[in-house]
């Protein structure tokens, strides 16, 4: 375990890249082949109809430039496709805020129950009990796990839950009379902070944090007015810093009349802990597929409930579910309400991973927190000699070095990140917090073993000394990757040129 | 508890390497009045036997297409979905990675990303889509959003009463507190917009008109209408479908016009799930892709010169651009845009319009037997139709609903569902069709008209 | 395509491997850890039991040395070691024999409904309707593609179905008063066929094959008398090759009062195109886990149905499914049945995957046998001038090459083998037929298109040029696996030694 | 047919390209009398649509354990099988791999069957287990042919009539044509063998004394006796077990003198699957690793030094010793070794224990609840039992079954199913209990006996 940096430069023998199979796989479009098909269904057993005849000059004869393949074809190619990527199921993944922890299969499995997946959502009310009693229990186990007064479960992700949240606390401000100007927003803030204020038609008013990466309380003071209609923070915040004053704050914000909003995405850090509506907070949306542990599929889905204070119930979009006499329903009639935020009802199929998540752990959910903010302290002890820490605030759930030392060296976050990959971890988060430049946010989780910290510290450890001893070797990473260091900026490049995208078609649509 | 890996002598060595006496101790900076020592107040946790007896029992009180003969639609169509895509979606190294911020280890999902765009571009007739949006109506708020930074200062969006009313309901929701006014344009007896109405209703002030086609009443609609209608005064057609396989057998918007395409993609292979996890998406012309939101995946080249997939044009993402983002998206629809992605590899050219053509097919059927009905129903509205009409129901609608129900059918959607606080249409029950339905299920839907 | 032969000696920087978490993956037994759980149970809703006290001096305290794993660690630990396996989900398998085609997965969606997959056998037959409807459906599919009179469902898989063949002729033989001593088996069977032979109860005697891979029927008619109790072949044989005179040895073998035997596991190469019983076979055994795409799991299961001529109908084993006035029932009450070759009533699961690819292909199955051999012809065609091949007969399902141009620059079938891993294939069969030395047995099936066939073509190519130009990369395959090429002499060594395979105690059994 | 890749024009391309005119042209060595050209006499291809609808009616017409209270056993034991377990199962790396032949390519299969091997020679208490034997029957068949050859040209097997009936009656076909006598000996009032009898059956000329424990029955035998009886007459003592979790609170066989343990392992998560497939296992001391039947998994190392799995000793099997191999089995049970192999890794040391424990308190309050029963009710035998037992039932076994049926609970499986002909223990229901079925499944059970 400790005689780390120790490298290995082989030389092997590879079998010519174009004829190895394993290293060819573009985009199906490329391989299509004329005639192929890999669907097939019932023999039609109605009259065919002509949609020549019934369209006119409104048909369409083809869909040119479609693939053409046959199941086997399909089946090999997403497979290969798999093997291209990291997951969590293969090692631990340390992407800062992203809270990527274990995915239990328990709950893909109640998930693709046909009872719950292949239910429509127009279906009458008493043909869905079951959908509508699960989203009930959802939200008594959220309320319990926060002390709000009720949840929507309708956003369908944390940015979305952040602009319900928002659209409430302005729809409340309308309501009283004055839909206020501001939001403030500290520069620690995730990037859909300041997005989703802009969007609920507010200005963004930024805080500079303070020594310790949380708030300035004297700066909150002196832009804290009757123009502001809420404090929009993150706790722990993404330096992984809870913000200790958070009782002050709250008073300090709701005596100006405004509302505190809680980006709860780093809810894995306190949940069964500390109940946010204890602290003050009004709003606070949760990331299901953060602490509630729904994959996150390569991009999404998410969801993203939000929950509110008494004084915010009434805005709350439609429908909500309620229980009358034992029979669920759902209620569309609520005069205050924003409205709706999207389709139906939320994104269901995540509701059901997250109940069953949180059913799993019941009453000891509380040592999600504990155990996540236990492992990302003893990755922080383990790394603090080797990579710079800009704020030394104790840390939560995840730790955010820089690349201050590496950079002494020529080499920066980006460097380590790739490095890292030739190790088998996946980076940590470097887009942010802004201010932290050269930032590696290193989350790992509650499910991490400690082998597994071991063995991701001492691959950290080995690339700090790599950075002394070997430069070039990290700053070509990552070298074991199915393809090697991209060219992003071409990219960008190429996204930018006229056409580059327009599918290639061999015909014209017609 | 067995997500978590490490036993109790194992967080013992934890904490005294962190030098902490307890787990309390990590948490000192909360402030005591909050803290929580006593056990959350949830019931003891449950095992997976206990999971599946409880959440077994809540999915069996539901109706389940698998069990019933369905016509539900209105927005979401239940097509059949190919048995490969939802096992290969449990593949771990899909199902629990991140958003691929990083390239060289997710290469995986960028392919198929790109993929799911060409699809989207291609069937919709575009130049570029992105990765995906939630679902079918906050993709529409986004492109009337986009439209707005497009066409700049200007103030008004022109939408059709056929756009089906939640998208209506939630572009009202997002853009309450921007300086817009949304003008409506009611539908003709055809049930398609009334076209003089919506040119008549854009004006320079206008920033886009947005029609649905099939629309919600399951009328197909003129794409190039639309067009000219919005091109006439500098705004941006907007056109928006959420039944795709609708585009295998009818011009797409982007053929006939249209500059910006969004919607809902679920038809193809998505789980109806109650409504959602769904997959938005939303495609453009070319000029317009600097503005699109959301997740862009574009072409490049690695070190040693081999092609490769990756993020692109992220100044546009909040990550980058905070406030002034083209969105606030973040996280979208991945896994069943990737979903969706396999179920077009598999159909193909051939599978999406025999599909379609199975669809219309059926619809047509249903259509004829209802004229050829002597009861009290009827056909809503004039106009060519897809795979869903409104039908127009004598008996009220919860009627039909009820007598179709003590035959295992789930006759239609209400519109009243879809709008219930609205007055208009309460007579009429939305009927969608698809591949999944054999005939006996067609004629068993006749039979429960023909006995009022 | 064509410049194949091109070679890349990359030289790479890897991490070191003892640090790279992607090349760690030994046994689960070595990376236990005291204290953990991957399972909770319901909490025990009745009084709980002293297992002490009940079993007294025959109580066990605990099963020393098991694993002790969290969820997270077990389902990584399977995730990682299956990436190390070579997959028919990924590229042509080439692994002559096995029949390594395509396995549909609605046909694992079908196997696993709940009112299939968690019923049980000795469930009362009304509450199985389902399960014996569709055992006897499968077993009218059969027949209707073997035109045998009956066909057993119960082995378990090929070798238990030559078994069941076997143990039908003798007693139908015992029953005509003399159970013969004999079974002819050729010199390019399987190894299976003698072995069955002999646990049948039967002296092998072997055929010797003439000079286009098939029977002599001379040496035949030398070898027929009245001790001989069948003869059991292949069809086509193991070389690919049809038995042409089929008809005739048919007759031949029945003059004598022995029965025609056919290893049916090659059935794919004729499935729809010909009926075994109309060529004059008596018994024959199908692989379900070749011809009917079952997937072979690594190992298994497999499933043998056994289809038998008229005379043998007495024999089969119990019980059979039996329809009586539309209701199915399981007939037990068989007077001259040879008894039973396994519990229950064979593996259902393997059955209903079976029938559901049969019920697929309906009457276009024998398109099946048609590409495969039509692949297998290809390959054929294309890598004739390549490799050696020793019987130029008419290829079916499969052909079989040899070293022998590649023996002149000192390297044989295995090192062309391992090569083919470096190219992302998996290497044909060499163990047998014993009738080619150093054998390349290639079988693509029908699910292969021709892409990959072409990729796997241009791949033995460009091994063949590798052996002339550098014998030394040939001999050291593979370069690009998880691991290098084995020792398997030392493992047999290894496994030799006294002990080696007794797992590590960390305390006596108590 | 979209299981096969090339098209209509590529196949024209490979028939030219071989020199074919036509695909008949490669069967021409086929007799022309045999050959069919006409279309196989099969219905049209079924889509997924329709095997869907078609196998679905076909599933939902048995009884499934996951919808019914179960009580059946009689060697196959209905217990949790965790989520994780068929959801890996289904990725193409374990489902569509071969035989590992070729260890550099199958080393993810490899170290499961060394695994799978280690669980069940730690539960045992075995040396050596094989890869696996296709179930329990044929393991025990071939667990007596490896004595007869260890033994070597003695010509006796000595077998308790508490093995499992199907058991026996495999041993009686495979065995027909050895010169061979199987000797039966009958279980005594406690339900276990009698161990005198036993000691005198077993002479000179006795290969093996074979003794199954928990038996048919239910009932714990003592493993002791019969390893004294065998080892007497220079005999091999053969243990069978069935109900696996048994081995978590009982002292296993190999810690008590037998030589060979074998039988089914089908109780580590392997759906029942109404029979099969199932997971045979055989096991043995040290001595007697090379007559092992089947496949053996042992380590190596590769040409960099690296440590790795391989097949081995395959100088036993039948592809290498044809006629005098160990056996002549080949393909095994593979993927439901590896499920045993990951239920086991989850389970681990204490959930097997916690398993073990809550079956023996379930089965000991049914037993209790039994005894208490005024009725016409009572336990068979009187010895110790793990999880199952034998209910004497006044008034019929069908009666008790059908009575139960009606509260949607299979009470258990009569003798008379195992052993249709035999005339013995018509009255006797043998009750089997899991942690799958909760206090209110066996509260069921009792009040049904009360109601006679
Ligand atoms: C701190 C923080 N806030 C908000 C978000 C946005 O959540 P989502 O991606 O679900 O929209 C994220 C996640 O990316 C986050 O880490
Ligand atoms: C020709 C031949 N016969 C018999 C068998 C034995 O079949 P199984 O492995 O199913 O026992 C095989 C398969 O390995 C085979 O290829």
């Amino acid at each position: 375990m400790s005689d780390h940096g120790t490298l290995v430069s082989d030389s092997i023998v590879r079998a010519d890249a174009r004829l190895d199979r394993r290293r060819r796989f573009g985009s199906l479009f490329d391989a299509t082949r004329a005639g192929r098909t890999g669907v097939h269904l019932p023999a039609l057993d109605v009259p065919a109809a002509d949609a020549g005849r019934i369209f006119g000059a409104q048909h369409r004869a083809e869909v040119a430039g479609e693939i053409e393949a046959s199941e086997v074809d399909v089946v090999r190619h997403f497979t290969r496709l798999s093997q291209m990527n990291f997951a969590i199921d293969t090692a631990l993944y340390s992407l800062g805020s992203c809270t990527m922890k274990h995915n239990p299969r328990i709950n893909e499995e109640i998930a693709r129950l046909a009872g719950f997946n292949d239910t429509h959502p127009y279906a009458p009310e008493h043909l869905a009990q079951g959908n509508l009693e699960l989203m009930w229990r959802l939200e008594q186990a959220l309320k319990a796990l926060t002390g709000f007064a009720r949840v929507t479960l309708q956003p369908s992700a944390g940015a979305n839950g952040e602009l319900t949240g928002a659209l409430m606390i302005r729809a409340a401000h309308v309501k009283a009379g004055n839909p206020r100007k501001n939001i403030l927003v500290p520069d620690s803030a995730h990037g859909t902070n300041p997005a989703t204020a802009h969007f609920a038609g507010y200005d963004v008013v930024e805080l500079t944090s303070n020594a310790h990466g949380t708030l300035d309380l004297a700066e909150l003071a002196s832009k804290l007015n009757e123009d502001v209609a809420a404090l929009m923070i993150t706790v722990p915040n993404t330096l992984g810093v809870f913000e200790e004053r958070i009782l002050d704050i709250a008073k300090m914000v709701h005596d100006k009349g405004a509302y505190l909003y809680l980006d709860g995405a780093n809810f894995n850090a306190f949940v069964g802990k500390v109940r946010p509506a204890d602290m003050g907070v009004d709003v606070m949306h949760m990331n299901l597929h953060k602490t509630f542990s729904t994959p996150h599929g390569g991009g999404g889905p998410g969801a993203g409930p939000v929950g509110v204070a008494p004084a915010l119930v009434p805005f709350l979009p439609v429908p909500t579910v309620e229980i009358d006499g034992g029979v669920f329903r759902l209620e569309v009639d609520r005069p205050d309400t924003i409205g709706k935020m999207r389709t139906f009802y939320g994104n269901f199929g995540v509701l059901v991973r997250a109940l069953t998540y949180i059913v799993s752990y019941g009453n000891r959910i509380h040592e999600v927190a504990e155990n996540a903010v236990l492992n990302a302290n003893y990755i922080r002890r383990k790394l603090e000699p080797f990579y710079h820490l800009k704020y030394d605030a104790p840390s939560y759930h995840e730790v955010v070095f820089d690349d201050k030392k590496q950079a002494a060296f020529g080499l920066h976050n980006i460097d380590v990140a790739k490095r890292l990959m030739d190790y088998g971890f996946h980076p940590p988060t470097m887009s942010f917090p802004l201010i932290v430049p050269g930032a590696l946010m290193i989350e790992p989780t509650e499910s991490e073993p400690k082998e597994e910290l071991d063995a991701f510290i001492d691959a950290m450890i080995a690339i700090a000394k790599e950075c002394e001893t070997s430069p070039e070797i990290v700053h070509g990473a990552p070298h074991t990757t199915p393809v090697r260091r991209l060219d992003e900026a071409g990219a960008a490049r190429e996204a930018s040129r006229p056409g580059s995208f327009a599918p290639v078609l061999r015909a014209p649509i017609r | 508890m067995r997500y978590i890996p490490n036993s109790a002598d194992e967080r013992a060595t934890l904490l005294a390497a962190v030098g902490a006496s307890s787990v309390d101790d990590l948490f000192a900076t909360v402030p005591r009045a909050v803290y929580h020592r006593e056990t959350p107040p949830l019931p003891p946790p449950a095992s997976e036997i206990e999971v599946r007896r409880d959440f077994g029992a809540l999915a069996a009180s539901n109706a389940s297409l698998s069990d019933w003969t369905s016509f539900l639609g209105a927005g979401l169509y239940s097509h059949h979905s190919p048995a490969f895509v939802s096992q290969l979606l449990l593949r771990g190294e899909f199902l629990t990675a991140y958003t691929p911020y990083q390239p060289e280890v997710s290469q995986g999902t960028l392919t198929a990303v790109y993929e799911f765009q060409t699809h989207v571009a291609l069937l919709t007739g575009m130049d570029v889509a992105n990765a995906s949006m939630y679902e079918g109506a906050s993709a529409f708020v986004e492109a009337v959003l986009m439209a707005e930074r497009l066409t700049k200062k200007k103030t008004k969006v022109v939408v059709s009463q056929g756009i089906h009313p939640e998208y209506r309901r939630c572009l009202r929701t997002y853009l309450v507190n921007f300086p817009f006014t949304i003008v409506e344009v009611p539908v003709g007896a055809d049930g398609a917009t009334d076209a003089a109405a919506l040119a008549a209703a854009v004006d320079d002030a206008t920033v886009a008109v947005a029609v649905q086609s099939p629309n919600t009443f399951g009328v197909v609609e003129g794409w190039d209408a639309v067009a000219a209608a919005a091109h006439a005064k500098n705004a941006l057609a907007i056109g928006v479908v959420n039944e795709m396989f609708s585009l295998a057998v009818i011009q797409p918007p982007g053929a006939r016009g249209v500059d910006i395409a969004c919607g809902e993609a679920a038809s193809f292979g998505v789980p109806p799930s109650f409504g959602g996890p769904l997959v938005g998406f939303l495609a453009c012309r070319d000029a317009f892709k600097r503005q699109i939101p959301g997740r862009l995946v574009g072409k490049t080249v690695d070190a040693d010169g081999a092609s490769a997939f990756c993020l692109t044009l992220s100044t546009r993402e909040q990550h980058i651009r905070r406030e002034k983002a083209t969105s606030n998206i973040c996280t979208n629809q991945g896994l069943f845009a990737l979903a969706a992605t396999m179920t077009l590899s598999a159909l193909g050219k051939q599978g999406l319009r025999e599909t379609a053509l199975q669809c219309l097919a059926k619809a047509e059927y249903l259509k004829a037997g209802v004229k050829a009905l002597a009861g009290p129903f009827s056909l809503a509205f004039s106009g060519k139709t897809f795979n869903e009409f409104a039908l127009r129901c004598g008996p009220g609608v919860d009627a039909v609903l009820r007598r179709a129900e003590e035959n295992r059918i789930l006759a239609g959607v209400p519109y009243a569902r879809l709008d219930p606080l609205g007055p208009a249409h309460r007579d009429l029950l939305l009927v969608a069709v698809t591949e999944r339905v054999p005939r006996a299920g067609l004629d068993g839907l006749l039979a429960v008209l023909r006995s009022f």
